[in-house]
C-alpha cells in the first residue's frame, strides 16, 4: 500500500514548489497542479483496490518514526479511502473547473492555496490524532480564508472576516476541548482514545468532549451558528464555493464521523437534534434566497446536517440496518456492499455524501458557467434553452441533488426512512421528508427559471386571457432576441464552448454510473434488470441525440421500442393488468404518432418520453415496494422533464413537481411503515393520499390544470389520458388496503366531488387546453368513483372508463393539438367554424364528446349505465346525484368546446387553414375505430373487463345476448345502436327528398341580422364567457379555495423562511453570538440531560 | 399571335358564360375581403307543382301565415290590436314570427325612407318562397303625405313585388283583416308568386333598389 | 323475420299515434291558453298546418353539414326517446323498443336530440343561436338535478331502473302510484317538467324579443318543419316518460291520454300564470327548493 | 335684426327694479334669473351683437361667431348652463347666411338662455363644441349632413347619420328642391290629385258647415 | 497554585477576548480581541501542560533519560501551544489584512460595514 505520505509530500511539495514552476512556464505550472489532483485522486483508488481486493487491512502511518502529535499519523481504511476517493476526484474536476475557464483566471497564488487546501482536508480525513487535525483543519481553513479573498470583491473579504471570526472561536474551543481530553486521557489518539472505552467519564470529560464536538459541529455550521457560512457561500467564486461545499464540508463531516465513537450518546443525541434542525432549517431558509449561490450554499448547509444527524444517529441506525440487510427489503448486493464498506449506516452516509458532493459541487459549476446569479432566472438570452447540453446537464444534477432515482440520494432516501420508521423515529423522517420536499421545490425552481423561456412569466397555472395588442411588444422582445451581438450569452450554445461543461458533466456522469450500479445492485438477483429499461431508453436517446439523429427517426424509433415492449410485455399479463398495460403501452404508442409532426430537433423529448412509458410499464411487473417506488418516483421525474419542455410551463411544471414529490413522499411514508408492520389506517391513508395526488383529486389538484395544459400540445394527451391512470392503476393494486368501508365511502366523496369540480371548472375556461385538462380531472373523478364502489359493476366501470378515456380523451387532444397546430391560438374565442376548413378533426371531436358526455348510442353511455347502476345499488344515492349534475354540466363544456372551435365563424386568418396533419390524424383514427367498435359491440370490452374484475368480485350481471342485465337494470347496446341508426336515417331520407331542390348553401354572413349585416366574424361569433348565466348563478363555487389553501401551506413555509433570514443579520458579532448561544444552550441542555 | 389572343379571348368568354350560366352575382358593392362572408348565387324562380298539389299546397300555406315581425314604419302599430283579444288574428292562421326565415307575410308598416328600404330589401330577401307582401297604409302606395320628401320612396312595388295594399292613413285593424283574408284568397288562387317575379325581374328590382340605395355595402342577394 | 317486421310495424303504429297524438295536444293546449287569454285562438290543427306550410316551401338554406343534420339529430332524439319508453303498459303495440334499455337510456338519450340541434343551431354562424343554446343546455343541466334526484329515488324505492318494472309495480290502485307512495319524488319531478318543456317561467331559451327565437333562428323550410315535428313527438314522449314514472302508466290508450292530458294542461297553466325567469335565476330556483325536495326524497329512501 | 336690437335694448332700459312689467301674467314676480343684468358684462366680455327676453325663463343673445365658443364655455362653467338642450341651423338664403342656434338650459335657475350665432353660407363651418358637452358631436353630425356645415374636430362629423350615402346637396339646404328631387328619383305614382284643405273638407266631410263658413 | 492562577488568567483572557470580540464596533478592536481570546487559549493550554517543578523537557545532564517522566514538564502542551500561536498569528495577519481591504472598499472600519451580505 503506497504510503499516505506520499500524499501529503506531494501535496506540500507541489505547493511549496509552485513558484518555481510558475517561473519556468504558467502552462507547466498548471500541468503540474492538475497532475498531482490526479494523483491524489488516484492513490485512494489504489488503497481501495488494496484493501477490498487484496486483502489488506487498514494501517496506521507514521512519520519520522515519532509518535504523534509530535509527528503525524495517518490512518488509510476503507472508510477514508472512499471518502479520498469522492474529496478528491470533485478536487480534480473543482481544478479542471477552473483551469477552463476563461475570466477570472486561476492564478498561481490561487493554485497554491488550492493545494494547501486540498493537503488540510486530505490531512483531515485521514489523521487519527486530535492534535494533527487541528493542524489539518487550520490549514485548510486559512487556505479556504484566502481562497475566498479570490475573486478580490469587498464582499468576498467581508465574507473572510466573518469566516474567520467564527473558524477562530471554533478553533478556541477545539483547542481547549483537545488539551482537556489530553488532560483526562492521557493520549490525543482517536484510536486509543476510543480502545480506551470512549471518551472521559464525567461532568468535565463530558464537558471536554462536548468542547471538541462543538468545534466541529461550528464547523459544519449548524442552525443557528452558520450565517457566516452562507455569506462565503454567497460571496465566494463559484468554483471555490463547489470546494467549499463538497470538499471542505465533507472532509470536516468525515471528522465528526471519526470522532462519533468518543462522544457518547448524549452528545450524539443532541448533535443528531442539531442535524435535523439545521437540515430543516436550512431548506427553508434556502427557498427564500434570492442569490443562487447562497441558496445551494443552505442546501449544502441542510445536507450537511442531514449527514451529521444520520452519523450521529449511527449506533441507533446500525442495528436497523443489519435487520433491514439481513431481511429481504434490501437487496444482497447492498448487504454485502455495506459489509465491504465497512459496515453499520457507513454505505449511507457514502451515498448521501457523495450524491450530495458530487451535485452539489456541479450545480455550482453550472452557476458559475451559466452566470446564474439571481435564482429568478438568467437573462434572456443566457437561457439554458438555448444549450440543451446545459440544460440537461444541469436537469440531471439538480435531480440528483433533489434523490430522485437512479441517483444514489434515492436509494439513501430509501433506506434511511425505512430504518428511521423502523426505528420508530417518525418525526425525525417527517421532517427530512418535509425538508427534501422543499428541498426540491427551491433547486427545480432555480432549474426551471434557468431552462424557462422569456416569454414565460412562471407563476402560469390557470388560463391567461391575452391582451388584445400585446403581440407589438413581443415583436420587439423577438427582434432583440435575433440582434446577433447579444446572441452569445453565458450559456455555451454549440463547439468548445461544450468544453467548460467538462467539470460538471464528469460529476454527473460519476452521479448516473453510481446510481446505475446501485440500480443493478439493488436489482440484482432479481430479473428485474427490466425495470432498468427507463434507463437505458434514457441513455439510448441521449447517445441519439448527441450524434445528431434526426427527431422524426427517434420518434420511429421511439414508437418502434414501445410497441416491442409492449409485445413483450404484455402477453404474459392478466386481469386488471393487462387492461392498464395496455392503456400504458399501446396507449402511449399510438399516441407518439403526432410528434411525427414536429420539426427541427428536440433533444431530450424521446428518450424522457420513453423513459416514461416504460417506466409506467414498470408499474405493471413490481413485486417489491422498492421496484414500485423506484419506477413511481422515475415516472414523476421523466414526466416532470416533459412538463418543463412546454413555452410556459414553468410554473405549472413546478407545482406538479412539488405535488407529485409530495405524494411520493407519502407513498413512501406509507410503504415504509406497512414494511415495519404498521398496515393501519394511517398507512393506507398515506399510500392512498399519494395515489390521490397523482389523480389530480379534489383538493389535491391544483398542480393538474397548468401541467397538463402548458405541456406541449402534442405531449399533453400522454397526461390526460395515460399517466392519469397511474395513481388509478394503483389504487386498484393496493385496492386490499383501501378497502375498508370508511375510506372507501371517502374515496367515493373525493371521486364525485372531483368529478364535478372538474366539469364546473371546465366549464368557464377560454383556453381550450384547460377545458382538457379540467375535463380530464372530472373524467378521473368517475373512474375514482366507481373504484370506490368496491363492487363488481363500480370496478368494471371504473376499468371502463379508463379504457375508453384513454380512447376519446386521446383522439380530443390529437386533434386539439392538430388545430392549435393549425390556428397558433389556445384560445377558444379565437377560432371558430373551423368545421369547414378541418371536418376530419370536427368529427373526432363530435364523436369525443358524444362518448365523453355518455349520450347514447357510444360507448360514453355504457359507463353512465354501469356508474348509476352501481351507484344505486350500492345505496349511494347522492353520489349518484351529484355525478348526474357533473355529466349534465360536461355536457355543457363539451357543447362549448366543439361549438366555438368548429362552428359559428370562421376567421379571416383561419380562412387558409388546412386540417391537421396526417400524424395527429392517426390517433384520431384509432381512437374513432375502438369507439365505434365498443358502441356497436359492448361486449368486446365489457366481458373481458368482467373477467378481468372476476378474482375480486362474484358476478352480478349476466348477459343475454347482447344485453347485459344487472340487478336493477338491462341495456343492449347493440339494439340502441341500430335503433339510433333508424331514427336518424329516416327523417335524414325524408329531409333528402323534400329538400333536395333549390336549398342553397350560403356564406357565413347570410344570417339574419336584425335586418342588418354582420361586419367582422370576431364580434359576430359567439364564444367568450358562453355560459355567463352559469357563472352568474353558481360562480361563486369557482372560488379557488383549493388553490389558496396551498397558498396558505406554501406561504407558511416561505413565511418561516423569511422570519428565520433576519437571524442573520449580516453582522458578524451577531453570527458570534449565535455561536455562543447555540454552544451554551447545547451545553446546558446536555448538562441537564445528564 | 392573334389566334392566341384569339384563343385567350373565347376562353375568357367561355368563362363569362359560365359564370353566367352558374348565375354567380357580381357583388360589386362588397370589398373582396367581404365577399367570401357572402352566397353569390342568383335568386331563382321556381317552378310550382302542377295541379291538385299546388292548391293544396296553397291551401295549407294561405292557412298559416307567419307575419314577419319587423315595423317599418309608423304602421305597424296597427298590427298591434292584431293579436289583442279583441281582433285575434290567430284565429285565421295568422301569428307573429321574429325571423324572416320562418315568416311567409312581409307587413310593410307605412312610409319607407331610404334607409329602411335597405333592410326591408334584405329581410325580404331573407325569406324563404313563397312569399307575400302586404302593403300597409298610404304611403306604400304612392308615398302619401311624404310624397314629395327627398327620403321617402313613393312606391313600394318598385324596389320589392307587393301582394295587397291596404290603403289609409292609418288603416284600422279591421282593414288589415280584410287584407289578410284578401290576401288568403289570392294565395288559394295562386295569385301570389311576387317571389318569381321578383326572381324573374330580378335585374330591374335590383337597378331600381341601387338607384336609391347608394351605400350599396351588402351582397346583391341577401340569401 | 316475421317478428322484426311485426314488431316494424308496431313501430310505425305507436310512432303514427304519437304524433297525431302530439299534435293535437299542442294545438288544443295554444286554444287553452289563448282562452286564458280571452280570445279564441288556432284552430286545434293548426299545427298540421304549420307543417305542411313549412315543408311546402319552395326554397330553402342551409349553412353547412351540421345545420343540415341539426334538425335531423332532433328529430331522431325525439323519435328515439320516444321509442325507447313503453308508452302503454302492456300492450305490444306500444312497448317499442323498451327492452334496449332501462330508464338511464333514456334519460341520456334525450341529450342525442339536444347536441345535435345544438350543433346544427351553432354552424348557422348566428350568434343568437348559441346564445339560446347556451341558455337551454345551462337551464336543462339545473333541471337534471331535481329530475335526477327523483329518478334515483323511485328506482331506488323499488329497487329497479326498468321502466316496465316501475309501471309494473305502480298498478293495482291510484294509491300504488309513484305520485302517492313517494310524493316527494313526485313534487320534484314535477317541478323539473316545467321546465323540461320550457314552458314559461323558464322559456327564456327561445326569447323572442331579445334573442329572435333562439336556436332555431335560421331554421326554415322543411328543417323548421322538422323540427315542429319533433316538438310533438318529444313531448309527447316525455309526459308518457313522467306518466310512467309517478303516475302509474298507462294500460291503454285512453287512460294514457287522459293522464297525458292532464299532466301537460298542468304545465300550460303553470305557464300562463308565470312571468319568465332568467337563466341565472331559474338555474338557482332549481337548484334550491326543488333539489332540496329531491334530497329530502332520496335520504327518506337511504332511511 | 333691427327689430330685436331695439326690443332687446328697450328691456334694458326698463328692466332693473321690480320687473313686474316683463311678467307674462302668470302670477310670478319677478324673472327667474336676471338674466337681463348679465348682459352689459356679457357684452363687454363677448361682444354681444344683441340680446332679447323673450320670456321670463327664456333669452336670446346673439354674438359673433369668433367669441361664440369662448361665451358658451363661460356660460357653462360660470353661468350654471350646464345643459345643452340643442342645436340647430336656420338657412337664411336671403342673407347668405345659416343662423345657429345653441339652446342652454340653466337647471338651478330654469332658464334657458338660446345663444345665436351667424355664419356665412359659403363654406360654412363653426368651432365645434363637442369637448363641452359629448352629445354635442351628434348635433354638429345632423347639421354637417343636413345643411353641410363643418364642424373640424367633431367626432365623426364625416360619417353619414340619417342618410346613408347621400350624394346631392345637403338636403335641408334652401336652395334644395325636394320636390324636384322626389319626382326625379321615387318614380312618383301618376294619379295624384292635390286639393285644398279648407275646400276639400267643405265639400266632402262637413257639407252642412260648409255654407256657414 | 500557580497552575490555577495561569489557567484563571487564561479563561479570563479568553472570555475578554470573546466579550471584545462579541461588543467592539471597531475591526481592528475585534481583530485585537481575537488576540486576546487566542492568547487565552494558549494560556489554558501551557497551564493544563504544566507539572508543578518540573524542567523542560529536554535531555541533557540535568535529566536523564531514566524517569525523566516525572520531572519533566509534559512537552507535548508547549508543542501544541507552539504550533497554535503560530497559527493563530497566520490567522490575525489575514484578518488584518481583510480589515484593510475592507476599509479600502467600504471606507469603514465598523463591524456595520461589513453587513452586505446576509439573510
Amino acid at each position: 500500500m503506497v504510503s499516505p505520505m506520499y500524499l501529503i509530500a506531494v501535496l506540500l511539495g507541489a505547493a511549496f514548489l509552485h513558484p518555481l514552476f510558475e517561473r519556468a512556464g504558467r502552462s507547466l505550472a498548471k500541468s503540474v497542479v492538475l497532475l498531482v489532483l490526479v494523483f491524489i485522486a488516484v492513490l485512494p483508488v489504489s488503497w481501495l483496490a488494496d484493501l477490498t481486493w487484496r486483502g489488506m487491512v487498514p494501517v496506521v502511518f507514521q512519520t519520522a518514526g515519532f509518535q504523534a502529535p509530535v509527528s503525524i499519523s495517518l490512518r488509510v481504511g476503507v472508510e477514508e479511502a472512499v471518502f479520498l476517493i469522492m474529496i478528491n476526484a470533485a478536487a480534480l474536476f473543482g481544478g479542471i473547473y477552473l483551469m477552463l475557464r476563461k475570466s477570472p483566471k486561476w492564478e498561481g497564488k490561487v493554485q497554491v492555496l488550492f493545494l494547501t487546501m486540498l493537503l488540510g482536508v486530505n490531512g483531515l480525513v485521514l489523521t487519527r490524532d486530535l492534535f494533527n487535525m487541528f493542524v489539518f483543519l487550520e490549514i485548510s481553513s486559512i487556505s479556504l480564508y484566502a481562497l475566498l479573498a479570490f475573486t478580490r470583491s469587498s464582499d468576498a473579504y467581508e465574507a473572510g472576516f466573518k469566516y474567520m471570526v467564527a473558524g477562530g472561536i471554533a478553533s478556541a474551543l477545539f483547542l481547549i476541548g483537545v488539551i482537556y481530553l489530553y488532560r483526562f486521557t492521557g493520549t490525543l489518539n482517536l484510536d486509543v482514545m476510543i480502545a480506551a472505552g470512549g471518551g472521559p467519564g464525567g461532568k468535565a470529560g463530558l464537558t471536554a468532549l462536548f468542547l471538541l464536538a462543538a468545534a466541529v459541529l461550528i464547523e459544519l455550521k449548524p442552525f443557528p451558528a452558520n450565517g457566516w457560512g452562507a455569506d462565503a457561500y454567497q460571496a465566494a467564486d463559484p468554483g471555490i464555493s463547489a470546494m467549499l461545499s463538497a470538499v471542505s464540508a465533507t472532509g470536516i463531516f468525515f471528522v465528526f464521523y471519526k470522532i462519533t465513537p468518543l462522544l457518547g450518546a448524549e452528545i450524539l443525541r443532541m448533535a443528531a437534534i442539531s442535524g435535523g434542525i439545521t437540515f430543516a432549517f436550512s431548506q427553508l431558509l434556502a427557498m427564500k434566497q434570492v442569490s443562487v449561490r447562497r441558496m445551494l450554499g443552505y442546501s449544502s448547509i441542510g445536507q450537511i446536517g442531514l449527514l451529521t444527524a444520520v452519523a450521529a444517529l449511527a449506533p441507533m441506525l446500525t442495528p436497523a440496518f443489519s435487520q433491514a440487510a439481513g431481511g429481504s427489503s434490501l437487496p444482497g448486493g447492498l448487504v454485502a456492499g455495506s459489509g465491504f464498506l465497512g459496515g453499520g449506516v457507513f454505505p449511507l452516509l457514502v451515498l448521501l455524501a457523495g450524491n450530495h458532493l458530487f451535485s452539489k459541487a456541479g450545480l455550482f459549476w453550472m452557476s458559475g458557467i451559466t452566470g446564474s446569479v439571481d435564482t429568478g432566472g438568467l437573462p434572456e438570452r443566457a437561457s439554458l434553452r438555448r444549450s440543451p447540453a446545459a440544460a440537461g446537464l444541469q436537469g440531471l444534477l439538480t435531480a440528483a441533488l433533489a434523490g430522485f432515482p437512479p441517483f444514489p440520494a434515492f436509494w439513501a432516501k430509501w433506506l434511511l426512512i425505512m430504518m428511521l420508521v423502523s426505528t420508530g423515529s417518525y418525526f425525525l423522517s417527517a421532517v427530512i421528508l418535509l425538508g427534501s420536499l422543499i428541498e426540491a421545490w427551491y433547486l427545480f425552481r432555480w432549474f426551471l427559471n434557468c431552462v424557462k423561456k422569456p416569454q414565460d412569466s412562471g407563476n402560469v397555472h390557470d388560463e391567461e386571457i391575452p391582451d388584445d395588442f400585446a403581440a407589438m411588444e413581443m415583436d420587439q422582445e423577438m427582434s432583440q432576441e435575433l440582434r446577433p451581438d447579444l446572441k452569445s450569452g453565458g450559456v455555451p450554445v454549440s463547439g468548445w464552448g461544450f468544453i467548460t461543461l467538462f467539470a460538471p458533466l464528469m460529476h454527473g456522469l460519476i452521479l448516473a454510473a453510481a446510481g446505475t450500479v446501485l440500480a443493478f445492485m439493488f436489482f440484482a438477483g432479481t430479473p428485474g434488470f427490466a425495470l432498468l429499461l427507463p434507463l437505458a431508453a434514457l441513455a439510448l436517446f441521449t447517445l441519439l441525440d448527441s450524434v445528431r439523429v434526426p427527431f422524426k427517426l427517434q420518434v420511429f424509433l421511439g414508437i418502434a421500442v414501445t410497441a416491442a415492449y409492449g409485445l413483450m410485455l404484455l402477453p404474459g399479463l392478466v386481469g386488471i393488468r393487462l387492461v392498464f398495460g395496455l392503456i400504458f403501452i399501446a396507449g402511449s404508442a399510438v399516441q407518439m404518432v403526432p410528434l411525427v409532426n414536429r420539426k427541427g430537433r428536440h433533444p431530450g423529448l424521446m428518450g424522457m418520453l420513453t423513459a416514461l412509458v416504460f417506466s409506467l410499464g414498470n408499474l405493471l411487473f413490481f413485486r417489491t415496494s422498492l421496484e414500485f417506488f423506484f419506477s413511481w418516483e422515475l415516472m414523476t421525474v421523466t414526466s416532470f422533464f416533459l412538463v418543463s419542455r412546454g413555452n410556459k410551463a414553468s410554473g405549472a411544471a413546478l407545482r406538479y413537481l412539488v405535488f407529485s414529490l409530495g405524494g411520493a413522499f407519502m407513498i413512501l411514508a406509507g410503504l415504509a411503515l406497512s414494511s415495519s408492520g404498521m398496515n393501519g389506517g394511517i398507512t393506507a391513508v398515506l399510500m392512498g393520499l399519494g395515489f390521490l395526488v397523482k389523480m389530480g383529486a379534489l383538493g389535491l389538484h391544483i398542480w393538474l390544470p397548468g401541467s397538463y395544459a402548458e405541456t406541449d400540445d402534442d405531449l399533453s394527451t400522454f397526461f390526460s389520458s395515460v399517466l392519469s391512470k397511474a395513481g388509478l392503476f394503483m389504487l386498484f393494486m393496493t385496492a386490499g388496503l383501501l378497502a375498508q368501508a370508511s375510506f372507501a365511502s371517502v374515496l367515493g366523496w373525493i371521486g364525485v366531488l372531483t368529478a364535478f369540480a372538474g366539469a364546473f371548472l371546465a366549464l368557464f375556461k377560454e383556453d381550450i387546453k384547460y377545458t382538457l385538462a379540467y375535463s380530464s380531472m372530472g373524467q378521473v373523478g368517475y373512474m375514482l368513483l366507481s373504484f370506490a364502489l368496491m363492487s363488481q359493476l363500480g370496478w368494471m366501470n371504473s376499468l371502463y372508463l379508463a379504457v375508453t378515456h384513454l380512447l376519446f380523451k386521446g383522439m380530443m387532444f390529437a386533434a386539439i393539438a392538430g388545430v392549435i397546430y393549425r390556428t397558433k391560438t389556445r384560445m377558444m374565442y379565437q377560432m371558430g367554424g373551423l368545421i369547414s376548413r378541418m371536418p376530419i378533426s370536427f368529427f373526432t371531436v363530435l364523436i369525443g364528446i358524444i362518448a365523453l358526455s355518455g349520450v347514447p348510442p357510444l360507448v360514453g353511455f355504457g359507463a353512465k349505465w354501469m356508474l348509476y347502476t352501481a351507484l344505486i345499488e350500492k345505496g349511494w344515492y347522492l353520489q349518484a346525484g351529484i355525478a348526474m349534475f357533473a355529466s349534465g354540466v360536461a355536457f355543457l363544456y363539451l357543447f362549448r368546446l366543439i361549438h366555438v372551435i368548429f362552428l359559428g365563424q370562421l376567421k379571416d386568418e383561419h380562412r387558409e387553414v388546412k386540417e391537421a396533419p396526417l400524424w395527429f390524424l392517426v390517433p384520431q383514427f384509432v381512437g374513432i375505430i375502438g369507439i365505434m367498435l365498443f358502441s356497436m359491440f359492448p361486449d368486446i370490452i365489457l366481458k373481458p373487463l368482467q373477467t378481468a374484475v372476476a378474482p375480486f368480485f362474484s358476478g352480478d350481471i349476466f348477459w343475454e345476448g347482447y344485453t347485459v342485465i344487472s340487478t336493477l337494470g338491462y341495456w343492449n347496446g347493440n339494439v340502441v345502436m341500430y335503433v339510433t341508426m333508424g331514427v336518424f336515417l329516416v327523417p335524414l331520407a325524408w329531409l333528402l327528398t323534400v329538400q333536395r331542390r333549390h336549398t342553397q348553401k350560403v356564406g357565413q354572413f347570410n344570417i339574419v341580422y336584425a335586418a342588418e349585416r354582420p361586419y367582422r366574424p370576431e364580434t359576430t361569433h359567439f364564444g367568450y364567457n358562453f355560459f355567463s348565466p352559469y357563472r352568474k348563478a353558481l360562480g361563486f363555487l369557482l372560488q379557488p379555495a383549493a388553490a389558496r389553501f396551498w397558498y396558505w401551506v406554501g406561504s407558511i413555509a416561505e413565511v418561516a423562511g423569511a422570519s428565520i433570514r433576519k437571524l442573520y443579520s449580516g453582522n458578524v458579532q451577531t453570527y458570534s453570538l449565535w455561536i455562543v448561544l447555540y454552544v451554551s444552550i447545547f451545553l446546558l441542555l446536555l448538562q441537564g440531560g445528564v | 399571335m392573334s389566334d392566341m389572343q384569339d384563343m385567350e379571348k373565347t376562353e375568357s368568354e367561355e368563362q363569362i358564360a359560365r359564370i353566367a350560366a352558374e348565375m354567380r352575382l357580381a357583388n360589386d358593392g362588397l370589398s373582396d375581403q367581404d365577399k367570401a362572408y357572402f352566397c353569390d348565387a342568383r335568386p331563382q324562380a321556381v317552378e310550382p307543382y302542377r295541379g291538385i298539389m299546388e292548391k293544396f299546397a296553397n291551401w295549407a300555406r294561405s292557412q298559416s301565415l307567419w307575419i314577419l315581425g319587423f315595423g317599418t314604419g309608423c304602421g305597424a302599430i296597427e298590427l298591434r290590436p292584431l293579436m289583442t283579444s279583441r281582433f285575434d288574428m290567430y284565429r285565421y292562421g295568422i301569428q307573429p314570427r321574429p325571423t324572416p326565415r320562418q315568416s311567409s307575410v312581409f307587413v310593410i308598416g307605412g312610409y319607407a325612407s331610404v334607409k329602411t328600404v335597405k333592410r326591408i330589401v334584405r329581410s325580404y330577401e331573407q325569406m324563404q318562397g313563397p312569399k307575400f307582401v302586404l302593403g300597409l297604409g298610404s304611403c306604400t302606395v304612392n308615398g302619401g303625405m311624404y310624397w314629395d320628401s327627398y327620403n321617402t320612396i313613393n312606391r313600394i312595388d318598385y324596389y320589392i313585388p307587393v301582394d295587397v295594399y291596404i290603403t289609409g292613413c292609418m288603416p284600422r285593424p279591421e282593414a288589415l283583416l280584410a287584407g289578410f283574408n284578401r290576401l288568403k284568397q289570392m294565395i288559394r288562387e295562386g295569385r301570389c308568386e311576387g317571389m318569381n317575379t321578383y326572381a324573374e325581374n330580378f335585374d330591374w328590382y335590383k337597378a331600381n333598389q341601387k338607384q336609391i340605395i347608394k351605400d350599396w355595402n351588402m351582397p346583391d342577394y341577401n340569401w | 323475420m316475421n317478428a322484426i317486421l311485426t314488431k316494424a310495424l308496431y313501430t310505425l303504429i305507436s310512432l303514427f299515434v304519437i304524433t297525431n297524438y302530439g299534435l293535437l295536444l299542442g294545438g288544443t293546449m295554444a286554444r287553452v291558453r289563448a282562452k286564458v287569454q280571452g280570445r279564441i285562438g288556432q284552430p286545434v290543427w293548426q299545427p298540421y298546418l304549420d307543417i305542411l306550410k313549412n315543408n311546402f316551401k319552395r326554397t330553402g338554406i342551409y349553412h353547412g353539414v351540421m345545420f343540415y343534420l341539426g334538425p335531423v339529430f332532433r328529430l331522431a332524439g325525439g323519435l328515439g326517446t320516444y321509442l325507447f319508453i313503453p308508452a302503454v303498459y302492456g300492450s305490444a303495440v306500444f312497448s317499442n323498443f323498451s327492452f334496449s334499455g332501462d330508464l338511464l337510456l333514456v334519460m341520456y338519450f334525450i341529450f342525442f336530440g339536444q347536441l345535435g340541434m345544438a350543433l346544427g343551431a351553432g354552424q348557422s354562424g348566428h350568434p343568437y343561436s348559441p346564445l339560446g343554446v347556451s341558455r337551454g343546455l345551462a337551464q336543462m343541466t339545473a333541471f337534471e338535478v331535481p329530475f335526477a334526484l327523483a329518478v334515483i329515488a323511485v328506482a331506488s324505492q323499488h329497487q329497479t331502473l326498468s321502466i316496465t318494472e316501475l309501471v309494473a309495480a305502480q298498478q293495482g290502485g291510484i294509491l300504488n302510484w309513484v305520485a302517492f307512495t313517494n310524493p316527494l319524488a313526485m313534487i320534484a319531478g314535477m317541478i323539473s317538467f316545467l321546465g323540461m318543456t320550457m314552458g314559461n317561467p323558464f322559456s327564456v331559451v327561445i326569447a323572442p324579443q331579445e334573442i329572435p327565437i333562439g336556436p332555431p333562428t335560421e331554421m326554415q323550410s322543411s328543417f323548421l318543419g322538422m323540427l315542429q315535428t319533433n316538438r310533438a313527438i318529444f313531448q309527447g314522449a316525455k309526459l308518457v316518460l313522467f306518466m310512467n314514472l309517478f303516475f302509474g302508466g298507462a294500460t291503454n290508450i285512453v287512460s294514457m291520454v287522459v293522464k297525458t292530458f292532464l299532466i301537460y294542461l298542468y304545465t300550460v297553466v303553470v305557464g300562463a300564470s308565470f312571468p319568465r325567469f332568467r337563466t341565472d335565476q331559474s338555474i338557482r330556483f332549481f337548484l334550491g327548493v326543488p333539489t332540496l325536495i329531491g334530497i329530502a326524497a332520496v335520504v327518506i329512501q337511504m332511511l | 335684426m333691427n327689430s330685436i336690437s331695439a326690443a332687446a335694448s328697450a328691456g334694458t332700459g326698463s328692466g332693473s327694479g321690480t320687473g313686474t312689467e316683463t311678467g307674462t301674467g302668470t302670477g310670478l314676480s319677478g324673472e327667474r334669473f336676471p338674466v337681463r343684468e348679465r348682459f352689459p358684462v356679457w357684452k363687454d366680455k363677448f361682444s354681444l351683437v344683441s340680446s332679447m327676453i323673450q320670456r321670463q325663463d327664456l333669452a336670446f343673445v346673439q354674438v359673433p361667431m369668433q367669441t361664440t365658443v369662448a361665451f358658451i364655455t363661460h356660460l357653462r362653467d360660470l353661468e350654471g348652463y350646464a345643459h345643452l338642450v340643442f342645436f340647430t341651423a336656420i338657412d337664411y338664403i336671403e342673407d347668405g347666411i345659416f343662423r345657429l342656434t345653441y339652446m342652454l338650459h340653466n337647471y338651478r335657475r330654469h332658464h334657458d338662455l338660446g345663444v345665436q350665432v351667424d355664419i356665412p353660407r359659403e363654406d360654412a363651418g363653426m368651432e365645434s363644441i363637442h369637448h363641452l358637452w359629448p352629445h354635442g358631436a351628434t348635433y354638429q353630425r345632423e347639421l354637417k349632413e343636413m345643411y353641410g356645415i363643418d364642424f373640424p374636430g367633431s367626432p365623426g362629423v364625416d360619417e353619414s347619420f340619417v342618410l346613408e350615402g347621400w350624394h346631392d346637396i345637403p338636403p335641408m339646404r334652401r336652395e334644395f328642391d325636394t320636390k324636384e328631387y322626389s319626382e326625379k328619383t321615387y318614380y312618383p305614382r301618376p294619379g295624384r290629385v292635390t286639393y285644398d284643405p279648407t275646400e276639400y273638407m267643405k265639400e266632402k266631410l262637413y257639407p252642412s258647415e260648409a255654407e256657414t263658413w | 497554585m500557580m497552575t490555577q492562577i495561569v489557567l484563571l488568567i487564561g479563561f479570563l483572557l479568553s472570555l475578554t477576548g470573546l466579550w471584545g470580540l462579541m461588543t467592539r464596533r471597531d475591526l481592528f478592536r475585534m481583530i485585537i480581541s481575537f488576540s486576546l481570546l487566542d492568547t487565552g487559549v494558549h494560556m489554558i493550554m501551557v497551564g493544563i501542560g504544566y507539572v508543578k517543578n518540573g524542567t523542560a523537557p529536554i535531555f541533557d545532564e540535568a535529566l536523564a533519560p531514566a524517569g525523566a517522566v516525572e520531572k519533566v514538564v509534559d512537552p507535548i502542551p508547549s508543542a501544541l501551544v507552539l504550533t497554535a500561536i503560530v497559527i493563530g498569528l497566520a490567522v490575525t495577519a489575514l484578518m488584518l489584512s481583510y480589515a484593510v481591504r475592507v476599509y479600502t472598499a467600504r471606507k469603514s472600519l465598523s463591524v456595520e460595514a461589513v453587513k452586505e451580505l446576509r439573510w
